[in-house]
């Protein structure tokens, strides 16, 4: 009734390859972008932005970097949270080196380490298959780690082991650092999140999405069409681990400040992985959605109850909500594997033929 | 620099042997306690094709249900039969809840399943028993606990302790048990039949259900004894969990599917990672420990990505 | 059962996404906020639930034996780090709205967190014998105390008491000292002060990192700690690498009277864990030993026994549950100063700023308090947030901690340089890192 | 009997003779670990034909198929490609120089549209960048439109238009089959090689497929080479046959002369060796 898309006639191959087919999803996003851009920043308070906004963005971001190797391309990775790290520590390296230059700029220009670093440990996944090739990407977690804690180059020798982000501008306001306003972060991450979201709905829509595709559907037969399996799966890993490594930097730049190694551990890993496994293998929207679910349910659960007057103890509920988490991950993967993203279009489907059922 | 690499470790190793046989030794117990851990992996992965991130977690479980039981009042014993009834019920309840409604899932699905079932048993786990490390009730359970020191030379010393020998023997005890187990009897034959071909299995009228709580049952014995052998070399408690991790590299170098394969790859992760961390550790500050075992596997793979024992995969079209 | 799947999804997203936006940000009027980030869950709450409920129970106490402090109950909200640093900035962020205060984080890493938001939402950080030991620069961290010791005043202590074992410093020339330590943040903080005294004094430091993944599992550090035979060993672990070390320790046969730890490996369950073999493990204390207090007795009477806390009787008077209590006696009296110089009673984090900073816990004021001895008086100056406290060493027998020593001044001479030039560093690390504004209220 | 029987030296008949060997497989075996999937086998596909490769189950065929694209690489013997001897080459290298396949079992791209993968047939002939890809405005989209006009032709030539949109792994089996073929068609090869392009279909559906095989022979001029086990259509298609049974070649020639042979018929109706 409302999504109906007849009556939209595409008169040319552009309109009928543009991003939003449907004149109804072109509105829906419009909606979702004056929501993000305008309606929160206007009401949100601090706790809102920082513990709920610019973390659901950050992981969203990282979410997308993961599932553009594992959802798109096919090459199960736990190693996402230590390739998160690498940018957040190239970050933190060109920020001090150079201290002038502005900070947005590094943060992206990181990314470009983390993409060689991801790269590196892409290449087994030529020779490596499904679990085993998690194996690989688990030594390069558990590597890495070991690298953020033993090179002290990296942390700049501070005693703690730990980065700590010194103050940054940018146009005249503070944008990193203790004394950046949140509204200020939020919009940085917004921005960088979007663009990148954006940029990679491209890519999939192109030449190299369809290839990542073909490797992850029937790497056999994509090598038989002529595709180059080690060129298309380390661009993969490339585009991804960069994607990551702008997502860490972000990570600590505009939410934590401070980062250690342990904030790059596997436990990230595993969060990232259950964002893109939850909203969808290969659904960026999904990733929106994943990054949305297994980080609000937690903040939710941790601070509602007590907000509306139930005495349970900090303990308990922390027990609760892995236990909540734990079973919901279970049932959704039982009810539908193929995530959020699945299911959204299931609803748009239903929404397309009310008041019928099919 | 080159000496420190390739002579230096080698003539420490001549010089003080009885040391290096204590390395030895403790690789062999890690070893066998890693092995545990994978054996678990292997035989849920061998009936049903899940990698059961999970198998970390149930030795917490296993050893903190025996340790909170016993702290109950619960004689050391009965909690020790009790615990077995828990993994039991545990193992036909993952079945029911978790695996029956997944079967034909892509494997990453199941191994997220098995994920979630791992957050369900910490916070559940957690909420039971709580979060403090418990002391493994060994000697309630009859464990030894002393240990036997030989001397060599002059200021040689070589300590075993009695819970290691202990853990071996169990492991030795458990690995032909199971053997027996699955190729002498009936319902082994049955998994072994799962193993090659579900739907071929059913149609010759054997049933999933059964054979995957069986194995999830065996995989919470093989558990509980890990979870007995680790807590009482340090405590038991969620930290534990972590070591699970650590099997995954023992799959990889003795193959997914083969017991035996578990028991080599385990010995083979321990002894490297001993060696390879007192010998050479040093030299890069340490700690490899963390890595090396991964590392080792990720070399491995490179030159014979079947395993150890699998058969060179021939790919059709 | 499609429908349905929709509508449920639905619906928790929105309402999640929805609720979360009001978690209650009410200000607590009527009392003095509180909040306490603790972790009962995660690797560490083995040592973290005993530093919860003494925390917890001492405020608990005040508020039922003198309706508070000043005459206006303190509001206490426990937050769940599980010792996660994220999970920690989350507390923060949902509590400060609420007129926290002070923080007490319990992690370094969450500690490194809010220490550059401490001087921008004005709420002061207490991390007492833990975190950042530069912080204790008043001058560059305005905002934060560590009081009554840094981890370099430990360590400092630490080879001092060698030094008294070996009949004097001079003849640590030629010794090996091993430090085994938790590969973190946390464990590798003393390395340049042990090495800076290695230099002076002469001793050879041997390092053995224990990665926080692999601390149940240390042999490989304690076949090196038997190959290299070091004359001590001290310890800086945390969480399950406390017992597993001292597990470890016992096995080798490692003499337990020459082990050494940090006063956080100083937990009664680290030591038990060790059974008869842990007879003579030593640990650096700065609280008090054992439950013969008067106030300590109050919480029993008042809080535990009443069942208004999860607190095990058993565990109180530990050494982490002590520890926990003297977190909350440095909280209120902080408290109490702020009341005091301000005139208010209900105070705001600047106010406690400012308390804490005149802190001087005598020892007629710890007698007040029905804890005679429970502590070495300790003062706060402007200058100095940590004070450079005296530390005792405690041995166990076996069952129990017992007082092995007196209290042993750390080495002031060489901490407090090195303190000062670490918070130099960390400021310009940290550049533009904002000058001290605030007026010392001495 | 007839001297085509005879393994080594074939007389050319006279439709070969005109032609030029657009490829050439020389005294190839293969073998894994001991176990002998092709044994010195040579033949020859001419430009424009139809060649089929015929033998019953095991005989070897779609070995011989994998050898020519490069999936396999076969002990002894030499390729020939155009004129020129080929080393040792990857799959993807066979598929640059114009060698397209469809496979016995249907491996298309299961998450993707029919459109998509039929799109993907056109990687190779695609080059913008990563970079401009992101743009997507730009030369990136000009190159996708082009491309997506030459699939639609052969969505129509193909009859698929209605299932343009749908999911490939929501298909039956006949029209997989179909975009499996469009997808080999969409990278403009020299070579088509098709591996039974026809098992499990109706008679319908076979009917529909041998259309669509003569057409892209005798309309785009592309040389097919055909595993077919449905005699009728082997000799219906057909230029010329190969006929292998247990690794071996034991006849080549017009589907005429193969049917008569003894050889052939002892193969398929078992007779021991």
């Amino acid at each position: 009734m409302f999504y109906r898309e007849a009556g939209q006639f595409k008169t040319s191959y552009e309109a009928d390859q543009s991003l939003f087919p449907i004149r109804q999803d072109r509105i829906g996003l419009a909606v979702i972008l004056l929501v993000a851009f305008i309606v929160i920043p206007l009401t949100a308070n601090d706790f809102f932005l920082t513990s709920i906004m610019i973390p659901f963005l950050v992981f969203s971001l990282a979410a997308i970097g993961l599932n553009v190797l594992t959802g798109f391309a096919g090459q199960l990775s736990l190693g996402s949270g230590a390739f998160m790290g690498v940018g957040a520590y190239a970050a933190y390296k060109l920020t001090s080196i150079f201290p002038d230059v502005n900070v947005i700029f590094l943060v992206l220009v990181s990314g470009v380490f983390s993409a060689g670093v991801g790269a590196i440990f892409g290449l087994p996944s030529l020779r490596i298959k499904g679990l085993y090739l998690a194996v690989t990407t688990l030594a390069a977690q558990f590597f890495l780690e070991w690298c953020f804690i033993r090179i002290p180059w990296l942390y700049n020798y501070n005693a703690s082991g730990a980065i700590e982000i010194p103050k940054r501008e940018m146009f005249g306001v503070t944008i990193s650092g203790a004394e950046a306003t949140p509204i200020a972060r939020y919009f940085v991450v917004l921005v960088i999140t979007v663009l990148i979201a954006g940029l990679i709905a491209n890519v999939m829509r192109g030449r190299i999405g369809r290839s990542w595709m073909m490797i992850r559907d029937m790497d056999i037969a994509a090598e038989l069409m002529g595709i180059r399996p080690l060129q298309t799966k380390l661009l993969a890993f490339a585009v991804s681990s960069y994607i990551c490594g702008v997502a860490g930097a972000m990570m600590v730049f505009f939410w934590l400040n401070a980062a250690e190694p342990s904030s790059y551990s596997i436990t990230l890993s595993f969060q990232i992985l259950f964002m893109v496994i939850l909203g969808g293998l290969g659904s960026i929207a999904g990733s929106f959605m994943g990054a949305a679910f297994i980080w609000i349910l937690p903040v939710f659960l941790k601070f509602v109850p007590g907000a509306i007057g139930i005495e349970i103890g900090a303990e308990t509920v922390e027990h609760l909500t892995f236990m909540i988490v734990g079973a919901l991950i279970i049932f959704f993967l039982i009810v539908e594997p193929h995530g959020f993203a699945r299911l959204w279009q299931i609803g748009k489907q239903k929404l397309r033929v009310w008041p019928f059922p099919y | 620099m080159l000496y420190d690499i390739f002579i230096d470790p080698f003539v420490q190793m001549v010089e003080m042997p009885d040391f290096f046989l204590q390395v030895l030794w403790e690789g062999f117990v890690a070893g066998i306690l890693y092995a545990l851990i994978a054996l678990g992996f292997v035989l849920i992965f061998k009936a049903s094709g899940v990698f059961n991130f999970a198998q970390g977690i149930m030795v917490v479980f296993a050893g903190l249900t025996l340790v909170g039981l016993h702290e109950n009042g619960v004689p050391a014993f009965l909690a020790l039969i009790l615990t077995i009834g828990v993994m039991g019920v545990l193992a036909y309840g993952i079945e029911r809840v978790v695996m029956r409604p997944l079967v034909n899932q892509p494997d990453i699905i199941l191994l997220m399943a098995t994920i979630g079932l791992t957050y369900f048993l910490i916070g559940f786990g957690e909420f039971v028993f709580g979060g403090e490390p418990k002391r493994m009730i060994a000697e309630e359970l009859g464990l030894p606990t002393g240990s036997t020191a030989f001397e060599m030379g002059e200021r040689g010393l070589v300590i075993l302790q009695h819970i290691d020998i202990a853990a071996a023997v169990i492991a030795i005890i458990m690995v032909t048990a199971l053997g027996i187990f699955f190729n002498k009897t009936r319902i082994g034959r049955a998994l072994r039949a799962v193993a090659d071909d579900h739907q071929a299995a059913l149609s010759v009228g054997i049933s999933l259900n059964q054979i995957w709580a069986i194995v999830w049952f065996a995989a919470g014995l093989v558990a509980l004894a890990t979870g007995i052998m680790w807590g009482a070399r340090s405590d038991v408690s969620f930290a534990l969990e972590i070591v699970a991790f650590k099997a995954l590299p023992v799959l990889i170098l003795g193959g997914f599917t083969s017991i035996p394969g578990a028991i080599i790859g385990g010995l083979i992760i321990g002894f490297g990672e001993k060696i390879g961390e007192i010998y050479w550790g040093g030299l890069v500050g340490g700690g490899i420990e963390s890595w090396l075992a991964y590392i080792i596997a990720l070399i491995f793979l490179l030159f014979r990505p079947q395993g150890l024992f699998g058969e060179k995969i021939i790919e059709r079209v | 059962m499609k429908n349905f799947k929709q509508f449920a999804i639905g619906s928790a997203v929105a309402l999640a996404i929805g609720a979360s936006g009001y978690v209650a940000e009410a200000a607590a009027e009527d009392g003095n906020y509180v909040p306490l980030l603790t972790y009962r869950t995660g690797p560490y709450a083995g040592s973290g639930i005993h530093i919860a409920n003494g925390m917890n129970d001492y405020l608990q106490m005040l508020n039922e034996r003198d309706g508070g402090i000043g005459g206006v109950k303190i509001v206490i909200e426990e937050c769940e780090t599980g010792y996660n640093a994220q999970k920690g900035v989350e507390c923060y962020e949902a509590t400060k709205g609420k007129n926290a205060v002070v923080y007490n984080p319990y992690s370094t890493g969450i500690t490194l967190q809010l220490i550059p938001k401490a001087a921008v939402d004005k709420i002061p950080v207490l991390s007492m014998g833990y975190g950042l030991s530069a912080a204790a620069d008043g001058n560059t961290f305005p905002w934060v105390f560590n009081v009554p010791d840094t981890y370099w005043d430990g360590a400092s202590v630490a080879i001092k008491y060698i030094g008294e074992q070996e009949g004097g410093l001079e003849n640590l020339k030629g010794k090996k000292i091993g430090y085994i330590f938790l590969d973190a943040g946390y464990g590798r903080e003393p390395i340049p002060l042990f090495e800076q005294m290695a230099e002076k004094f002469g001793f050879e430091l041997v390092k053995y990192a224990v990665p926080g993944k692999e601390m149940q599992n240390q042999s490989s550090q304690w076949l090196n700690v038997r190959r290299d035979r070091p004359d001590y060993m001290i310890m800086w672990g945390w969480g399950a690498m406390s017992p597993t070390a001292i597990k470890e320790a016992v096995k080798i046969r490692y003499p337990m009277d020459k082990f050494i730890g940090v006063w956080w490996s100083a937990g009664d369950d680290d030591a038990a864990a060790g059974g008869e073999g842990a007879k003579g493990y030593k640990a650096m204390n700065f609280s008090g030993v054992g439950s013969d207090y008067p106030a300590i007795q109050d919480i029993k009477k008042l809080v535990v026994d009443a069942g208004k806390s999860q607190t095990d009787p058993e565990s109180i008077g530990s050494t982490l549950y002590n520890r926990g209590v003297l977190n909350s006696v440095i909280i209120a009296e902080g408290i109490r100063a702020a009341q005091q110089l301000t005139g208010k009673k209900v105070i705001t984090g600047e106010d406690m700023r400012a308390g804490l900073e005149t802190l001087d816990l005598t020892n007629e004021r710890l007698a007040e308090l029905g804890l005679t001895g429970f502590a070495h008086p300790m003062k706060v100056t402007c200058e100095d947030h940590a004070g450079s406290h005296p530390v005792f060493i405690q041995q166990w027998d076996g069952e129990k901690w017992a007082v092995a020593s007196g209290w042993i001044e750390p080495m002031k001479d060489l901490v407090r340089p090195l303190l000062e030039a670490a918070a130099k560093d960390y400021a310009e690390k940290n550049a533009p890192w904002p000058k001290r504004t605030e007026a010392c209220p001495n | 009997m007839n001297a085509i029987i005879s393994n080594n030296e074939l007389p050319q008949d006279d439709f070969a003779v005109e032609r030029e060997d657009l490829l050439r497989v020389d005294n190839v075996s293969l073998s894994f670990g001991g176990v002998k999937a092709i044994t010195n086998i040579s033949f020859d596909i001419k430009k424009g034909e139809i060649r089929a490769i015929i033998g019953p189950n095991g005989a070897g065929k779609t070995s011989m198929l994998n050898v020519i694209n490069g999936f396999y690489h076969p002990q002894e013997g030499t390729i020939t490609w155009q004129g020129k001897v080929r080393r040792k080459m990857k799959p993807y290298e066979a598929a640059s120089q114009g060698i397209a396949r469809t496979f016995q079992n249907v491996a298309l791209f299961k998450g993707m549209t029919t459109l998509d993968n039929i799109m993907s047939g056109r990687s190779l002939k695609m080059r913008k960048n990563f970079f401009l890809q992101m743009a997507w405005i730009g030369p990136a989209r000009t190159e996708e439109i082009e491309h997506r006009k030459k699939v639609e032709e052969i969505i129509d030539f193909l009859e698929i238009e209605a299932i343009r949109k749908t999911p490939v792994g929501r298909l039956p089996y006949g029209l997989q089959k179909r975009v499996e073929l469009g997808r080999a068609l969409a990278m403009e090869p020299d070579l088509l090689l098709l591996d039974e392009p026809m098992a499990g279909m109706n008679l319908e559906e076979k009917e529909d497929m041998s259309r669509f095989i003569l057409d892209v022979n005798q309309e785009f001029g592309t040389t097919i080479a055909l595993i077919e086990h449905d005699m009728g259509v082997v000799m219906d298609l057909s230029d010329r046959v190969v006929v292998l049974d247990y690794g071996k070649k034991i006849a080549d020639g017009a589907p005429g002369d193969v049917q008569a042979s003894q050889a052939v018929i002892d193969a398929y109706l078992g007779v021991s060796h």
